[in-house]
C-alpha cells in the first residue's frame, strides 16, 4: 500500500493521521454508508485547506482498517452500497448473535429471493418480464420487496403500454454487504447452459438445485429486521 | 400418480423441473406427451381444492398442449436457415432461463447469509441526537414507494363520525374537559397524543372532542408538532384570551 | 493500570484479547447501554469457560481505550447510564456538526410525504385544494418542501382571488428517478403495487387526484389545468 503521496506529504503525519480520525468518526456516527466525496468534503470545511482527493480517503480507510486488523480489533470500515460503513469482524458473529439471542436479520422466502435475483439482474425489469422468467404473478412478491425497501419503481419503459419498470435499491446493496450491482455473482450465461454437448451434467446440476432448495421456507409476514 | 405437496410449487416452470428430475429426463428430450398427462392431472388437482395460482399452471398446460400438437405435425416449423426446429427448444430455453435465477437467488441468500454475521452499529453508539437540531429535512432514501404509501394513508384514512362513537362510551366530552385542565394545570403545555396515549379509544375520542370544544371557547390554544398527526394543547394566557374566559385557570403556555 | 490477573493469566493472551473483541463488539452493535455483567455472561456463553468478572471486563475495556488513546483513534468506549456505550471524542465533534448539518438523505416525515404525494398527482394545486385533501392544514409541510426544493409557486388560479398554485420542481423527479412526471405509478397500477382492500379508488376520484387515470374525464368542477 502507498502510504505516502503529495498530499499526505503535504500534510505531514499529523494531518494524515486527521484524516483518519475524521474517516473514522464520520464513519462510525453515520447512520448509512458515506462516500469518500462527503467525508473529503467535511474534512476540506472544518480544516479549511484543500480538499483531499478521494484516492487519499480510500488510503485513510485502508490505514484504519490495517490498524484494526493489526490490534486484532473487532470492528472493519467495509465498502458498501457505494460508501463506506462500519461493522463486526465475522468472527465476534458468534458474541452478538448470543446477545441479541434471536435473528436479527429475517431470511427472505424463497420466492421473494428469486424475484428480487431477476430484479437485481435483469434491472431496469417491468413485471410482466419478471412473470415470465418466473411463470407466476409476481404481484405480492414485488410487493413485499418494496415495502421491505429492497426494490423500488426506477422509471417507464418506452414499449408498448409504457409499463412501469422496477429495480434495486441502494438499500439492497447494504443489506448484501455489496459495494455495487456490479458485485453481484456472475450469471450463467443461458447459451452456456444449453449449447453445452455434456447436457447430462447440467441435468445434474437441476437435480441438484432442486434438492437444495426443496422445502419452501415459510414468507415472512413482516418485512426483515434491519440491522442498521 | 405421484403425491405431490403442492406447497413445495410455487409455479408451473416448478413442477416441471420436478418432473424432470423425478424421472432423470434429458432436459433436451423432454417426453412432452407424458408429462404433458401428467401436469395436467396436476392442475385438475389444484383446481379441486381451488389453489391460487392456478392460472398460472393452466397457463403453462396449453403451451405443453401446443408442442406437443407441433411435434405430431409431419411437417415441423423450419427456422431461417431451413433447419428444423423443435418446437421445445422455447420450452427448454425458458427452463434453463428460471434455473439461471434459481442458481442466482440461491447465491443471493448466501450473500444476505454471510452479511448477516456482520452487525452495524447499535443505537446505544448512536450520536445523531447530539446534532439532530442540525439535521435538516431533506429528500432522499425515500423511495417512489413510500410516495406511493402516504398517499394510500391519505386515501384510506377511516374518520369515524365521532359523536356516534361517543354514545357508546362511558367519557363524556365534559369528564374529559375536566381531566384536560388537570392535566394542564400540571404539565402548563402538552401534546395530544401525550394527552390520549394509551387510553381506551373511547377516551381518546371524547377528550379530542374536549380539546376541539376548549379550543374553540378560547380555554386552550393548539399548536402543530413536528408529527403530523400529533399538536400541541396549552391553556390560554390572559392576554390573547378573546373574551377572558378562564383567565383564571390560564398559566403561562409557552415552552 | 494493572494489565494481569489471575483471570489473565488463566486465558493467556489469547483470551484476554478474545475477551477484549467481545467487548468491543457488543459496545459497539448494542442497542442499549451494555453492563459489564451482560457482556460477561454472554463471553461465558459462547466460549463455555468460566464467566469473566465484571472487574475483568472493566479492565478489558480500559485497555480497549489505551490502545484507542495510543493509536490516536476517534472513538471511546464511555461509561453511562450504567454500562458501556461507545462513542467519538471531543475533538471530532467540528466533523459530526458539519457532517450532520449536511442535506444528508434522509426519509421524508410522514406529513411532508403524504403532502408532497398529493402535490404530485394534483398539481398545479391550490393550498386549500391540499389542505382539503389532507384535512389538516398543510402550510408547514409546503413550505418546508420549497425549502428543500421539492415544491413550487408554479403559478396563479383564475379562480377568486387568484390563489397560488404549487407544483413539484425538476428536483423532485431527479430524487425519485423519473424522467417526467408521465412516469408515476397511475391510479390503476398503484392499485396494483398497494394490492389493498381499503385503498379507495372512489375518494380518490372525488378529491380530484389527477394524472392518476388518463382516460378519465376531468370533474366538472376540476380547477384549471395549467400544465396540461
Amino acid at each position: 500500500m502507498e502510504m505516502t503521496d503529495a498530499f499526505e506529504d503535504w500534510m505531514g503525519d499529523g494531518r494524515a493521521q486527521e484524516l483518519e480520525r475524521a474517516v473514522e468518526a464520520l464513519i462510525f456516527a453515520s447512520d448509512e454508508p458515506v462516500t469518500a466525496g462527503q467525508i473529503a468534503e467535511v474534512f476540506a470545511e472544518v480544516s479549511r485547506e484543500t480538499r483531499p482527493t478521494t484516492e487519499q480517503v480510500e488510503r485513510a480507510v485502508d490505514r484504519l482498517n490495517a490498524g484494526y486488523e493489526a490490534a486484532e480489533r473487532a470492528l472493519r470500515i467495509r465498502r458498501w452500497a457505494g460508501g463506506f460503513r462500519m461493522s463486526t469482524t465475522e468472527e465476534v458473529a458468534p458474541y452478538l448473535k448470543v446477545y441479541f439471542s434471536y435473528e436479527r436479520r429475517r431470511r427472505l422466502s424463497r420466492s421473494l429471493m428469486e424475484t428480487l435475483a431477476i430484479l437485481a439482474y435483469r434491472q431496469p425489469a417491468t413485471k410482466p418480464e419478471i412473470d415470465f422468467v418466473r411463470g407466476v404473478d409476481s404481484d405480492y412478491a414485488l410487493r413485499k420487496l418494496m415495502e421491505i425497501g429492497l426494490a423500488d419503481v426506477v422509471g417507464r419503459s418506452e414499449t408498448v403500454g409504457r409499463p412501469l419498470l422496477y429495480g434495486t435499491t441502494p438499500r439492497f446493496l447494504e443489506d448484501f454487504g455489496l459495494a455495487r450491482l456490479d458485485d453481484l455473482p456472475n450469471l450463467r450465461e443461458i447459451e452456456e447452459l444449453l449449447d453445452d454437448p455434456a447436457f447430462n451434467r447440467e441435468r445434474a446440476r437441476l437435480l441438484m438445485l432442486r434438492g437444495l432448495d426443496a422445502p419452501e421456507p415459510p414468507a415472512p409476514d413482516e418485512p426483515p429486521d434491519d440491522d442498521a | 400418480m405421484y403425491r405431490i405437496r403442492l406447497e413445495e410449487f410455487e409455479g408451473p416452470l416448478d413442477l416441471l423441473l420436478f418432473f424432470i428430475q423425478r424421472d432423470e429426463l434429458d432436459i433436451y428430450d423432454i417426453p412432452i406427451a407424458r408429462i404433458t398427462d401428467e401436469f395436467l392431472a396436476y392442475v385438475r388437482l389444484m383446481e379441486e381444492i381451488d389453489l391460487d395460482g392456478v392460472g398460472d399452471f393452466i397457463y403453462m398446460a396449453a403451451l405443453l398442449i401446443s408442442i406437443k400438437v407441433r411435434l405430431l405435425l409431419p411437417r415441423p416449423d423450419l427456422d431461417e436457415d431451413g433447419e428444423p426446429v423443435d418446437p421445445r427448444r422455447e420450452l427448454v430455453e425458458r427452463l434453463l432461463e428460471y434455473v439461471r435465477y434459481k442458481e442466482a437467488a440461491q447465491d443471493l441468500a448466501a450473500i444476505h447469509e454471510r452479511r448477516g454475521d456482520l452487525f452495524t452499529r447499535g443505537e446505544a453508539s448512536s450520536e445523531k441526537a447530539l446534532f439532530e437540531e442540525q439535521l435538516p429535512e431533506t429528500l432522499v432514501n425515500t423511495t417512489l414507494f413510500d410516495l406511493i404509501s402516504a398517499l394510500r394513508r391519505v386515501l384510506t384514512e377511516v374518520t369515524e363520525p365521532p359523536v356516534h362513537a361517543v354514545q357508546h362510551v362511558e367519557y363524556s366530552v365534559e369528564g374529559q374537559r375536566q381531566y384536560v385542565l388537570d392535566r394542564l394545570a400540571q404539565d402548563g403545555r402538552t401534546t395530544f397524543v401525550a394527552l390520549a396515549r394509551h387510553w381506551h379509544k373511547g377516551f381518546v375520542i371524547a377528550t379530542f372532542l374536549a380539546v376541539l370544544e376548549m379550543a374553540r371557547q378560547g380555554v386552550v390554544t393548539l399548536a402543530r408538532t413536528e408529527a403530523a398527526d400529533d399538536f400541541y394543547v396549552a391553556l390560554r394566557r390572559d392576554d390573547d384570551a378573546p373574551d377572558g374566559a378562564n383567565g383564571a385557570l390560564a398559566r403561562q403556555d409557552e415552552g
